[in-house]
């Protein structure tokens, strides 16, 4: 990571051509995440860094981003972006890296606000909540029991969603009534499993709510394989690619997501900003995200980057990712 | 007692091949242990050079906070693999005993209690291993992959799906904090405490020496008095200890108690200490030995994130350096039979002249 | 010293009476009872909370749950006999299931019995690997497979990258395989039961099946006797790796998605189904049936507590004690029979 | 000195298997030099020599387990060149080991049939078939053994018995005995006699290994000697006497073989009584004084190693009480045994008597591990001077203090085990087949020492399976059947008759 690399970043938009940039996700090879990666490093070169990196675990477990974390801290990389596998356990260690002067940026799945300087958002997190309990009661004909098969218990993200859905069951649909919150950590085969057990054990569930892309899947493919394919209405956030089959079928009417691209990219942008010292990650503070426009820093040092899609069986084709 | 009849003449060995009798001192230095630690020398030395702020106190630092959990669980696993038995549990009783001190210091208890009580139950989960397999007499990795579910089951249990955070800044400060400029972990001291004791126990006690007994035949080890069971208890009693004193390191160090904390460790350990030598059928084995094994593992594990190489390359390093470890001795083994056998082959002509120049026995 | 004595040959039993002691015995004393003892009773006990749980539908999820862990437990149960162990499973499943997901999209239209052979014959070429370790350099199974548990799963993560392969990829009838059923079964359950049976048949009425256990039960004097110990124990992971191959082909037939992480962690929950359906740890005894019966206990288990609406925080460790009662209660069963046989020696001889 | 000349051989045509000049080292050991054996079909052929002196080596060539370094191995007149045991099998020859090798989870049917288990329906074994083939077979050594048990358990005598309905099974044409007898008592080695015997008749050669000469010289037709790896002689035996050959083995004359000197018997120092274990033994009442040898006699399975296993503490016992010098024994805890004074020498040295991977001066030292640690603390200095004492008492090689166990012959293997337990200074000393396998030699020095121990004022308890051990050796002799004691003798009174009499059942033999 020398300064060798000149030639690669005449584009930089200022500060030193030198600058690093490095992307944790929670987890590597992970379809959802190469989505967001492949942004990420579009966004890094576009901002103008003279190199970007893609580490992290294979597994997305609570500590295993530390020792990542440490590396990166010791090989003095400017600006740290980072999606959380657990919003405190990482917090040690991204102090550190800040005292050795990188920014770190969150995106995707928040850490302890405490330690990052900002956090670059799908949307606003009640919008992604209001958005799957609206589907769900248009599917399920605004009365009935649900259930919500989530990511690891743990995730940030999932449970802040979780908490505004719950709020707004309560509030706006008083005949839906959600029986279950179950886990399937991500894992395909657990959130299979974990999707037929909510079936057994709730036999009058009329629908299933996954805001996450495995869960979805894996509900989807179990759904799609036993008699409660057309009985039990699903949706949640999938990405298209991995959900069209279920559209077709009929196993599942519409879902949501944001593009995950734009989120990885913004997150460079972000990071180039702080690392130029052009913003600090106060509220209010205004940067350029390329082909994005200018974004801003809302309340609780989060930027968000757009609206989410819901896809149909109308429109899923226009998308590839 | 010295008579004529007590004085078999020397039976069997004839040196006509000088044994290549090895000196003590040339033993311990061309041991299995010894070929262990010049193998961390080297690849320190090696990645000093050759990647870049690879030499520096940070990483010791770093590095030394990353394989503290497992530099630990491996000392009593050591002993327990000595002996011919495993325990799978140990990575289930740090998260135990980390989802323990996430709901008590959440119920408010004061941070003394809190560590007194966690710590307790790792013991217990130790003696509750202990008496399945050494008073009960069931096969350890059997049981052991049944605590394996339990105790995290029980870490699930006892702290559902909540991740525990708010640990005294200070407290979780000193996990972090290094010796002055050394760069070395403040809690070193005490894992070094714990490394001490296991070496002296293994090497330099009457308890140690049952240990091997005990590992190569548990009839030979009751014939000279050693308490199989009693003996076997204490060791998952310090194994379930130990992980405890890990689990607290695990939650104090990240800050965050959870159930999941430390899951899948167990392998992580056992291929250290295998690595490091430990024979797992039991019977052979050192700390000395142990503990390079461990470090190698951790430094090729940061060298390489450094070098920011991919987690893959370095999951298939560590399978390779395990199997290599094994299988490299048993080669090396047959070379020298089968070098031996053709100096021997050489040696003894006059045994096959005098084989066919002995007319008496015609055999056509 | 003289010759003149009687033989004490009087004592021995006659055969018709040891016969007749023999059928009902071996029914009482089968390894196999107490795993199937308790599998009828976790079923009866959750259908009568939750009848749902033996609806046709919770039945078929029953069976295809248990279909993919049963395979893997006979065939690591082959290998246990042998006393050895191979951790290595999961990621051979892993591996196989990536390249099944990978034939389908490389090669469209490649029959699907195809796809089978060349599943099992890539899992055979990766059980062999183990297999020539283990024989040829002598060393310690479980070391060896620990290793190439992280080699293969490292394998798999460098060939699929992010890349994963949907049941979108893969042909209709693949899918229904792990869909259709034949009187309430479905199809990939009843390959795993045929494979469980022919195993089994193996296993106890071929002579390379009994030498299987000779070699499990004393290693030595296998080698010291003149059995082919190491082309047996190749052979044993061999079969050990065509197992978990098909296991993966099935993977892939039945969930959506096959990437770098399939089959993570599988390892300890095979071991742990083997040794509750009664394969001793250290080899020489148990069955295959056996093996295949604990699968079943500890896949329905899960299905059971949630149907009955048990905490699923509960669950793990429910697993967990259910794991240490099927040990003790092998155990309990192996020292009755022993002090029965102290005891009717005694009087025999 | 000795006869080099081998018999006329072309009376007997080509051996039916011919070793000669075979050499095998193992490291620096050169565990055989000059290994040279010629069977005839129809002849029973002895192999005898000191411990170590390469016989089971020789066998193991033979058998095909070992690949030689030198020498020529013919069968029936044609070179081959072995590269497994299923080669020697293929080949007709068939071994019982001197350690047998069973499967201990397998049935004791399944034992002697493995690998080559009758078939019946459908090309699967057939479990009837194999019983049925099995119960003939003990039929014929006149042994109660249930076809169907586990092999699990069996004791070392039953272990050898199968040993060799396994290899009689075979009906092979060559069959090799390393110490078959060593285990056994004087009715089964007169039916394994009978047996090796009529097969003899059917033309088979064999082999047989023992280190008792009556046994020799009862059933074979040559003998061949062999000392330090190498070849010495064959002689035939009706023209050859037990001084010869014993000469041979050992290069000069051995004065006595069983020298009990007698000895001041003291006070008590063990005395058992009313102790009982349900199936196993029951109200065994005995004492042991000081300077006296108490042997143990019996059949095997008569239970004497489980009464001495109970005395010691590793097993437990229902009834009675265990006393030594005046204070009771903790019951099941040997190292309150090992404290209090008792010694114990294991019948199974390899299972039970030694650590078989640790080094010579480890295992010596095992016994003292509490008394040489200071301060908790043992020094490595202080552990092998300890050893090389006590060993070089015994005479092991000092050469062997770094040396695993596993590398020692038999015999010096046995020397460490009593080196170990002479190391505590025992008041009472536990014995159980002290001499097994064990050559001339080296056993008259270990009867020579026990005798050295009683006068010294240690009590003895021995058990023996061997009849002149037991007569030369014990002060008392206590004779065992079925779990119970059945006669108790004087020197004096202990005639072979007496002895096998009780020991056989008839009570009238008892007191
Ligand atoms: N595997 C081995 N490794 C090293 N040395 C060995 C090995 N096997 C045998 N020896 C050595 O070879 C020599 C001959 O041993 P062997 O067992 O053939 O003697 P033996 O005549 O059968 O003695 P015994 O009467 O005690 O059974 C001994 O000195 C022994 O220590
Ligand atoms: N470990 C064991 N488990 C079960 N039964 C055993 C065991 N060892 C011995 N037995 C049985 O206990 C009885 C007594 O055996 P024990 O070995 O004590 O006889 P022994 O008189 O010492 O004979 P020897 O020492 O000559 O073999 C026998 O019936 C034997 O089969
Ligand atoms: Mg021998
Ligand atoms: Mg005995």
């Amino acid at each position: 990571a020398g300064g060798g690399s000149d030639s690669g970043s005449t584009s930089g938009s200022g500060g030193g051509g030198d600058q690093t940039i490095t992307f944790i996700p929670k987890q590597l090879n992970n379809p959802y995440t190469d989505v967001v990666l492949g942004g990420g490093e579009e966004g890094a070169k576009a901002a103008g860094f003279a190199s970007s990196q893609v580490v992290g675990p294979l597994d997305a477990s609570a500590s295993s981003q530390v020792s990542f974390i440490n590396a990166e801290t010791q090989a003095g990389t400017n600006v740290i972006v980072i999606a959380a596998n657990d919003p405190d356990a990482v917090c040690s260690s991204l102090e550190e890296a800040r005292t050795g002067g990188a920014k770190i940026v969150a995106f995707d799945s928040d850490t302890n606000p405490d330690c990052r300087d900002v956090f670059i958002s799908q949307v606003v997190a009640k919008d992604v909540a209001l958005i799957q309990t609206k589907l769900i009661s248009e599917q399920i004909g605004g009365s009935g029991e649900i259930a919500i098969l989530s990511a690891t218990a743990n995730a940030t993200n999932q449970n802040e969603w979780i908490k505004f859905m719950e709020e707004d069951l309560k509030a706006n649909y008083p005949d839906i009534k959600l029986v279950a919150t179950v886990y399937g950590d991500d894992d395909d085969t657990k959130s299979f499993q974990e999707a037929q057990g909510l079936l057994q054990a709730h036999p009058n569930l009329k629908g299933i709510i996954s805001p996450t892309t495995v869960g979805i899947a894996a509900t989807a493919r179990y759904l799609s394989t036993s008699d409660y394919k057309g009985k039990v209405a699903l949706t949640g956030l999938g990405l298209p690619n991995e959900m069209r089959p279920f559209v077709k079928d009929d196993t599942v009417k519409a879902f949501a997501l944001w593009d995950p691209a734009q989120l990885g990219y913004v997150a460079a942008f972000a990071g180039k900003a702080l690392a130029d010292g052009t913003i600090t990650g106060e509220v209010g503070d205004k940067f350029d995200a390329g082909d994005l426009g200018e974004k801003e820093v809302t309340d609780g040092g989060i930027v968000i980057v757009g609206p989410p899609t819901t896809f149909t069986k109308d429109n899923i084709d226009d998308y590839d990712f | 007692m010295s008579e004529t009849v007590t004085a078999p003449p020397p039976t069997g060995t004839i040196s006509a091949l000088a044994p290549k009798k090895r000196s003590r001192a040339a033993r311990l230095l061309l041991g299995r242990d010894a070929i262990m630690i010049y193998a961390l020398l080297v690849f320190v030395l090696y990645a000093c050079i050759s990647i870049p702020r690879f030499a520096s106190p940070v990483t010791v630092g770093f590095l030394l906070l990353d394989v503290i959990p497992v530099l630990l669980i491996a000392m009593p696993m050591t002993l327990v693999i000595i002996t011919g038995e495993i325990d799978l549990s140990v990575a289930s009783i740090a998260g135990l005993t980390s989802a323990l001190m996430g709901v008590l210091w959440q119920a408010g208890l004061d941070m003394p209690l809190v560590l007194a009580i966690s710590v307790a139950a790792g013991v217990v989960a130790g003696a509750f291993n202990g008496f399945l397999i050494a008073v009960v007499g069931l096969p350890s990795l059997a049981v052991t992959i049944g605590t394996l579910a339990l105790f995290r089951g029980l870490a699930l249990v006892v702290i559902g799906d909540n991740a525990v955070a708010n640990f005294p800044p200070d407290l979780t400060a000193f996990f972090t904090s290094k010796i002055g400029g050394t760069g070395i972990p403040t809690v070193m001291i005490g894992v070094l405490i714990v490394m001490v004791f296991f070496g002296v126990l293994l090497h330099f006690t009457p308890f140690g020496r049952g240990l091997y007994a005990l590992g190569y035949s548990k009839e030979a080890a009751r014939f000279v008095g050693i308490k199989v069971a009693r003996s076997k208890f204490w060791l998952y009693v310090a194994t379930g200890s130990v992980s405890a004193l890990a689990g607290v390191y695990w939650t104090l160090r990240y800050s965050s108690a959870r159930s999941d904390n430390a899951s899948g460790l167990e392998l992580a350990v056992i291929a250290a200490v295998l690595l490091g030598g430990v024979s797992i059928f039991g019977g052979k084995g050192s700390i000395p030995g142990v503990i390079a094994g461990v470090l190698l593992i951790g430094t090729i594990n940061y060298a390489l994130r450094l070098g920011r190489v991919s987690d893959v390359v370095l999951i298939i390093v560590t399978g390779t350096l395990l199997i290599l470890s094994v299988v490299t001795p048993s080669i090396f083994a047959s070379v020298r039979r089968w070098q031996h056998d053709r100096q021997v082959r050489n040696s003894l002509p006059q045994v096959t002249t005098s084989g066919s120049t002995r007319a008496e026995h015609p055999a056509h | 010293m003289t010759t003149t004595v009687q033989p004490t040959g009087s004592g021995t039993p006659t055969p018709a009476a040891s016969e007749k002691r023999n059928i009902i015995g071996s029914v009482m004393h089968l390894r196999e009872l107490p795993v199937i003892l308790a599998l009828v009773a976790l079923v009866l006990v959750t259908w009568a909370i939750n009848p749902l749980f033996l609806s046709p539908q919770g039945v078929k999820d029953m069976l295809l749950n248990a279909t993919i862990v049963m395979i893997l437990a006979v065939g690591q149960a082959i290998v246990i006999i042998t006393r050895n162990v191979d951790l290595s499973v999961g990621s051979i499943l892993g591996l196989v299931a990536f390249g099944t997901g990978t034939l389908f999209v490389s090669f469209p239209g490649i029959p699907i019995v195809a796809v089978f052979i060349l599943g099992m014959v890539f899992g055979a070429l990766l059980g062999a690997v183990n297999g020539l370790l283990v024989t040829l350099a002598k060393v310690p199974a479980l070391v060896i497979t620990l290793g190439t548990l992280y080699i293969y799963r490292g394998l798999n993560n460098a060939w699929a990258g992010g890349t994963q392969y949907f049941a979108d990829d893969r042909p209709e009838a693949f899918g229904n395989l792990s869909v259709d059923t034949v009187l309430g079964f479905p199809l990939i359950t009843l390959m795993a039961v045929f494979v469980v049976v022919i195993v089994a048949i193996f296993m106890a009425g071929a002579r390379s099946g009994r030498d299987l256990y000779a070699i499990g039960s004393d290693p030595d004097a296998a080698r010291v006797f003149g059995i082919p110990v190491t082309k047996r124990v190749l052979l044993a992971f061999v079969a050990n790796g065509v197992l978990a191959g098909l296991a993966g082909v099935l993977y892939t037939s039945r969930f959506n998605s096959v990437g770098a992480t399939t089959g993570t962690g599988l390892e300890l929950d095979v071991v742990a189904a083997a040794v509750v359906g009664g394969v001793a740890i250290f080899g020489g005894s148990g069955s295959v049936v056996g093996a295949a019966f604990g699968a079943l206990l500890l896949t329905t288990i899960t299905g059971a507590l949630t149907a009955v609406r048990v905490d699923k925080f509960w669950q793990q460790a429910i697993v967990g004690v259910l794991i240490l009662a099927s040990i003790v209660i092998d155990r309990i069963a192996s020292v009755r029979t022993a002090r029965r046989l102290r005891v009717s020696e005694a009087r025999d001889v | 000195m000795t006869l080099d000349q081998a018999p006329a051989t072309d009376a007997r045509g080509p051996f039916a298997l011919s070793l000669q000049g075979a050499a095998k080292t193992f490291g620096p050991v050169i565990a055989l030099a000059d290994g040279t054996v010629q069977l005839a079909a129809g002849e029973i052929h002895a192999l005898v020599g000191e411990n170590g002196a390469g016989k089971s080596t020789l066998v193991k060539i033979l058998a095909g387990l070992y690949h030689p370094d030198a020498g020529e191995f013919l069968v029936d007149g044609e070179a081959v060149a072995f590269r497994s045991v299923a080669d020697s099998k293929a080949a007709g020859i068939s071994v019982i080991y001197q350690e047998p090798t069973l499967f201990p989870d397998l049935t004791v049917a399944e034992n002697i049939f493995i690998g080559r288990q009758p078939k019946g329906r459908a090309g699967l074994i057939s479990r009837t078939a194999m019983r049925r083939q099995a119960r003939e077979l003990f039929a014929t050594l006149g042994v109660p053994i249930d076809p169907d048990r586990v092999a699990e358990g069996l004791s070392i005598a039953d272990q050898q018995i199968i040993e060799i309905a396994k290899a009689i099974s075979l009906d092979a044409r060559v069959l090799i005995m390393d110490e078959p007898t060593a285990a056994l008592s004087g009715i089964e080695v007169e039916r394994l006699f009978a047996v090796a015997r009529s097969l003899r008749d059917r033309g088979a050669a064999i082999l047989f290994i023992s280190h008792r000469f009556d046994e020799v010289f009862a059933l074979c037709d040559r003998i061949t000697v062999m000392r330090d790896g190498r070849y010495i002689a064959t002689h035939e035996t009706s023209g050859a006497t037990v001084e010869q050959i014993v000469r041979e083995m050992v290069g000069r004359d051995i004065a006595t073989l069983f020298p009990k000197e007698d000895a001041d018997i003291g006070d008590v120092v063990l005395s058992v009584v009313g102790l009982g274990r349900a199936g196993v033994f029951s109200d065994i009442d005995f004492d042991v004084r000081s300077g006296e040898i108490v042997a143990l006699s019996g059949l095997v399975g008569a239970g004497r190693t489980e009464v001495a296993r109970a005395v010691f503490g590793i097993d437990a016992y229902d009834r009675g009480t265990v006393t030594l010098l005046g204070s009771r024994l903790k019951p099941r805890d040997p190292q309150a045994a090992i404290n209090a004074g008792i010694g114990f020498v294991p019948e199974d040295r390899r299972k039970q008597g030694l650590v078989m991977d640790l080094t010579v001066a480890r295992n010596t030292a095992l016994t003292l591990r509490n008394s040489l640690a200071r301060f908790g603390i043992i020094s490595g200095a202080r552990e092998r001077e300890a050893s090389e004492k006590w060993s070089n008492l015994l005479q092991v090689k000092a050469g062997y203090q770094d040396l695993p166990v596993s590398t020692l012959s038999g015999g010096n293997q046995q020397k460490v085990v009593l080196a170990k337990w002479l190391a505590t200074e025992p008041k009472l000393l536990i014995v159980d087949e002290p001499t097994r396998g064990i050559d001339v030699g080296t056993k008259s020095a270990v009867h020579k020492l026990l005798s050295d121990l009683a006068g010294r004022g240690i009590a003895i308890l021995m058990i023996s399976s061997e009849l002149p051990e037991v007569l030369g050796m014990a002060d008392r002799v206590l004779v065992m059947h079925e779990g119970r004691i059945t006669a108790r003798l004087d020197r004096a009174d202990a005639t072979p008759e007496a002895v096998m009499h009780a020991a056989t059942a008839s009570m009238e033999g008892a007191l």
